[in-house]
């Protein structure tokens, strides 16, 4: 059977470059980056190097990244790491209803912990409105945390233009970079970024390693205590098969990313309108034209994620689903909601991520499959046909989070 | 994830569809929590002569759904009454415990199509 | 040139056959354990295969294993995680001098959070001493971390012991195994343990992969939040190759463990007894045979560690130190200070750690290299002969950290 | 983490040993801190003819000792006087952070050796 990847913002494959390198370092080049001898140094070398490649990435300096286990604990680390050293400054955080868990649940247990959270709604496409950022911001407010491409509708959110104003206001600026890091140009200078998280998973280096970008001079408590490694801001010993790897990624991230970009978004559009024509009372969630190079994401009303991306399975295809059924919670993904997107709709949202592996011939076969898959899961609904009106009145109706 | 059975009824269900003139009709969950079974009963002599469903959601529901309407077909309508959700599940080979919840509401829609049998037997009787 | 490995304690190869596997989850079934397709489930059935092997190892069930990034990691969710979700029981904590930093550094931390700790003294064979850890125990104690085998001396501490008393005072038993998970029997039941923490790339697994085992029941607080994996105790995406990597390790270490011991003993003692009697005034730290097979920790007088391991790696042997240079401090191992060993002879420290790749030819070419290099360096130390009597009693008056 | 030339002073140290009538002898670090550096002294006509080390401490601790011998062997005493610890580091190639405070003292001995031999001119003439 024909086996088609299509969740690339879920996870990426290893790159075979980078397989081979990580393997050097599992086998031979195997040494504790804090060890004295050659072992040790050559480790410490690969180590070095891999912060040099990422750092030039978003134009940092190698000194100013720290290497973590992943885009998870960058996050954490990030900003629960500065507003725990600047706590005398002011206890206000603003940060947006879509972002990762990895955001949102730390901002929540900070809440508990007595600090302030505004979580800026967004429009229909998932972007925020920069007259209500420069509202929600008080004399006590500081860290902005804002995520640079929105992981579930690939939305880009105007970074540039939030460190403008998180400059003039004197505020610390972290960036959820896990979906763009390596994928669309950062400048951490040009955007005025002072933290960002990325993570190596996503851009074809192993799982289990990141990095948390920290602006030279920033405060920051670390999440944990131990050894010395990466300055006292991540204790352990270092993950160089996985710091090495991750390095070696980024850099070729960066020189392929200007024609990956080109083909990515034709692929992706090539993809979008297929849909949207041969699939009726389906529609595109996100913008059209401002969302991340290969990043599909749309509603197949009456029908529910979950079945859709098992049928979808059996046909070799992989995709991922803002269904309750697959968020693991009672509620479909709080992205779509929060873009007023009914839950009816949001249940039956499809994601379709593209990456290095995606081909034409891949978006001619989901092309092919999916809208019978449709076709017999509407079949199957008691929500198609006989229900059709009044369900949309009733989605029409829909509260919406904002 | 699901056992091959969950899979097997997931993929070929049986008994999908409507009854026209059904002698009941029974609907659980609501489409914003992303669940919806409905069951169509044809009832005659108290036996389930036909029963039909269609529904809106996972794999677990479809599956659910289906294998219900395999296990009553042809039985009377006080068996039909002593199926459970869990006896559902556990003739597909078990659920994830995430799904036995929220998606294993088969039963409950197939008691309720009965509900309606009988209501409309009673109000057919009385007329 | 030969080049000889031991510094198994700091970290070791990856093993072939695990390589070889956690290639094959970089490349062919990389998916993301979380997700619905046939990538996500091929993942999640090595992940919880691997939790299989892990529990296996100490008998825990598998549902009480929760995957790290690596050793510090776990010590700190343990150590952190019960006394945060424990706070109204009490705010006492127990651990020794000779913990790793993993574990010190966290105490040092909860006591700026309020919590007080009592850090138990070693004898000279860095063990602790059983009446004092039951006259430490208070009212308000809730929990006690000692490790299991400290990593610079080799020495096994007493656990089964400790987990009586612990369970009899309904204290929770933490246990530090990175040093001895894999290399010698652990059974949480039988030695009454409630949480202990490994890591992977001290058993010929990658870096970047550990793990906590936590006995069911036992109220955890998460150290970082985000999407629900690890049934929320360890949020982001799991690093799967890790993980399978690691379970296949553990499984492996468990099977030869039995012959390693008998092994890597024998080739220990070689080493010991060839030091001692080839080299004058030389020491063995800690237990003659209340130590981890393969573990050799010994004192050179007069020289300084990092030296020698300078003139060992040009040798091609890999060995690590106590001495200050290499800690990182101005002060040589605390571990070394807490046993009473008085700085000068601690900074000649030297640590040689054997493994599954070392040889008696290892041992034998240690043996023929290090008298000369010993030598060499004294002959350049202003300590040795002139200084020899003076240097002695200044020893002996060193005033011990206890 | 250390220079070439770092690792070329350090296994093949210049000048190692001691003198057995030196004309001074200074000796700076402790034990306890893990670093010792003597430098011993044969001035004639005011001109360092000879000098030899003993250290006891890390690499760069060596290495520093056997270039501080080097650059001051056949200079006159107010040469070696202006000769610093950077210096002596600066013609190692430079030494990692963490090593230039604890462990580069060699021209600190060379200064205390020099002022020894002073101190013992001084004596030798009043006597
Ligand atoms: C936007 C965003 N932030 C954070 C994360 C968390 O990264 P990780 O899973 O590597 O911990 C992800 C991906 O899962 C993400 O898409
Ligand atoms: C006893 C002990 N505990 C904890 C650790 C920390 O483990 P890791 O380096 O994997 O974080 C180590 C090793 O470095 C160790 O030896």
């Amino acid at each position: 059977m024909r086996r088609v990847y299509m969740d690339h913002s879920a996870t990426t494959p290893v790159r075979s470059e980078v397989a081979q390198l990580v393997t050097g370092y599992f086998t031979e080049t195997f040494g504790n980056a804090s060890s004295v001898h050659a072992y040790g140094r050559e480790a410490r070398k690969g180590v070095e190097n891999a912060r040099e490649q990422i750092a030039s990435l978003i134009k940092a300096k190698p000194e100013e990244i720290f290497f973590t286990s992943g885009g998870t604990e960058a996050d954490n680390m990030a900003i629960i790491g500065t507003v725990m050293a600047n706590r005398d400054k002011g206890k206000h955080i603003i940060t947006t209803q879509i972002e990762h868990h990895a955001v949102l649940d730390t901002c929540k247990y900070l809440e508990g912990q007595g600090f302030e959270v505004t979580y800026l709604p967004v429009d229909d496409y998932a972007n925020i409105d920069i007259g209500q950022l420069k509202a929600a911001i008080r004399e006590d407010t500081i860290l902005i945390s804002i995520m640079h491409v929105n992981n579930e509708v690939g939305t880009i959110l105007p970074i540039k233009e939030i460190g403008q104003i998180a400059k003039e206001k004197n505020i610390f600026l972290h960036v959820d970079a896990v979906q763009s890091f390596g994928k669309i140009p950062i400048d951490v200078n040009e955007m005025n970024i002072d933290l960002l998280s990325a993570s190596g998973h996503k851009i074809y280096a192993p799982k289990g390693i990141g990095c948390l970008y920290l602006r030279k001079g920033i405060k920051l408590s670390p999440l944990f205590f131990g050894g010395s490694q990466e300055r006292k801001r991540r204790p352990g010993t270092e993950n160089v098969p996985g710091i090495v790897g991750f390095g070696l990624s980024a850099e070729l991230a960066g020189k392929e990313m200007e024609v990956e970009i080109i083909r990515l978004t034709g692929l992706r559009d090539k993809l979008i309108n297929g849909i949207l024509e041969k699939i009726p009372e389906s529609q595109l969630n996100g913008n059209r034209t401002n969302r991340l190079p290969g990043h599909v994401n749309v509603s197949l009303r009456y029908i529910e994620g979950e079945s859709l991306l098992l049928m979808l399975d059996m046909k070799g295809i992989a995709a991922s689903s803002g269904s309750a059924c697959t968020s693991g919670s009672l509620d479909p993904s709080h992205v779509l909601m929060a873009m007023g997107i009914c839950h009816e709709v949001a249940h039956g949202s499809l994601r379709l991520t593209l990456g290095k592996i995606s081909t034409e011939e891949d978006i001619n076969y989901v092309l092919e499959v999916l809208p019978e898959i449709v076709e017999k899961l509407r079949s199957m609904s008691p929500l198609f046909n006989s229900m059709e009106i009044d369900n949309r009145e009733e989605c029409s109706t829909c509260t919406l989070t904002k | 994830m699901y056992t091959d059975k969950v899979m097997d009824h997931f993929s070929n269900p049986r008994n999908v569809g409507e009854i026209e003139k059904a002698s009941g009709v029974g609907e659980v969950g609501n489409a914003k929590c992303g669940d919806i079974m409905r069951i169509y009963l044809d009832v005659e002599d108290n036996i389930i002569k036909d029963i039909k469903f269609k529904t809106f959601g996972c794999g677990a529901a479809i599956a659910t759904s289906s294998m219900v309407t395999e296990m009553v077909k042809g039985k009377t309508i006080d068996e039909a009454l002593e199926v459970t959700n869990k006896a559902v599940a556990k003739a597909l080979g078990g659920l994830p415990p995430a799904k036995m919840h929220c998606s294993n509401l088969a039963a409950d829609a197939l008691h309720k199509a009965i509900e309606d049998y009988k209501k409309k037997l009673k109000s057919d009787s009385y007329n």
